[in-house]
């Protein structure tokens, strides 16, 4: 199973995983791992203060590249569930980005495909950020990193 | 024929436009991706880093376009 | 910053993480990336059905060995922040064993920190489970995988 | 000298009780744990996947004790 959500205003990342496990995984007691990661919003990069950041998205392919990232990690790893929560609009510093978790009967697999999947998100899924510096000016951030 | 053409950040900044609809180009044969790139945004250079998504998955400029696609133009992306 | 805890009851998991969060991170947001890790209590286990688990340890020693690698991941990464949650006593499947979270400003950090951490746990940490299976039987734990 | 014995999990059932307590051991010189183990236990032989921990700190049979030390004798740990 799994769950893919774009979200346009803060999200609490804990509540989604319990709500998740409770909703997918109630009453089953055979998933032993959960791997999961947030990502969130610093005040900082490349060396600028940042005041707050604008995520654009391409929504009909954001949703085909992370299920086709799920549908990935599932080939390679022995994964049980997976939830992918990503926000867009305007973010402020502390504020969550991305939560992806991943529950698997054992630890290897939970660990793997988390990383895998943040990595697959970051590189493949058409996501941009643009942030407003503290100096007032605002910037396209160019890569990756 | 009739081609939906997107830009996205920094590019559609830059061209000036989220996106361009190409209609009956009038071409004998396939249209590539970028040839459609020079009618869309009038421009003849591709930039470097430009990606390039055919009906939402990733392909490149040499990929041939028919009647109902859609294709994005962008940066490299930047989530997560 | 660091918080180890012991608990020989029932924990959420999700909630630790919020709450430590809240205490120790409030108004920072210099920190991108929280990786986390939670093992649950499976029903099953070198193919027998486990009923229930009673986890033992030494406890003058598990909080010694807990800082002990949470020191040698702060020396090997650059993160700010970690919490462990690790359960003691009687457990029922489904019901989480183990918590690992890492915060720091970038991913890799937190990736790795997390992953050495539950690692390091399973291997110097001086706990022990017994299981008792459904056939009635009660055995030790022989081997971690 | 008192040395305080601590044994664990599956060890601690086999030898039957939690702790001992060794005192005065009449040695002349130092006592390593591979003798404590022999003087507490009773058993000569020592099993082949023992821990050791002298002041919760992981260590060999072959270190030495003094007093006041506690050494702890437990099978291979499974927490996580």
């Amino acid at each position: 199973m799994r769950l893919i959500k774009i979200v346009d205003t803060g999200f609490d990342p804990w509540k989604y995983q319990q709500d998740y496990q409770q909703q997918s995984m109630s009453g089953k007691t055979d998933f032993g791992a959960t791997a999961s990661f947030i990502g969130t919003m610093r005040d900082f990069n490349e060396g600028d203060d940042v005041s707050s950041m604008v995520l654009e998205h391409y929504p009909a392919m954001t949703e085909k590249q992370l299920n086709r990232i799920v549908d990935e990690a599932c080939h390679k790893w022995a994964i049980q569930n997976t939830l992918i929560v990503h926000r867009v609009g305007e973010i402020l510093p502390a504020e969550p980005i991305v939560l992806v978790a991943v529950w698997s009967a054992h630890r290897a697999a939970a660990f793997d495909a988390c990383r895998f999947l943040m990595e697959a998100l970051k590189h493949q899924a058409p996501f941009w950020k643009k942030e407003n510096l503290r100096t007032g000016t605002t910037r396209w951030v160019e890569k990756n990193t | 024929m009739s081609i939906k053409v997107l830009y996205f950040a920094s590019l559609r900044e830059d061209i000036g436009r989220a996106s361009d609809l190409i209609e009956d180009t009038g071409q004998t044969g396939s249209l590539t991706i970028a040839q459609l790139w020079i009618k869309a945004t009038g421009r003849n250079t591709i930039p470097d880093e430009l990606l390039v998504a055919l009906n939402q998955e990733y392909t490149d400029i040499q990929a041939s376009v028919k009647d109902g696609d859609e294709v994005a133009f962008f940066p490299p992306v930047t989530g997560g």
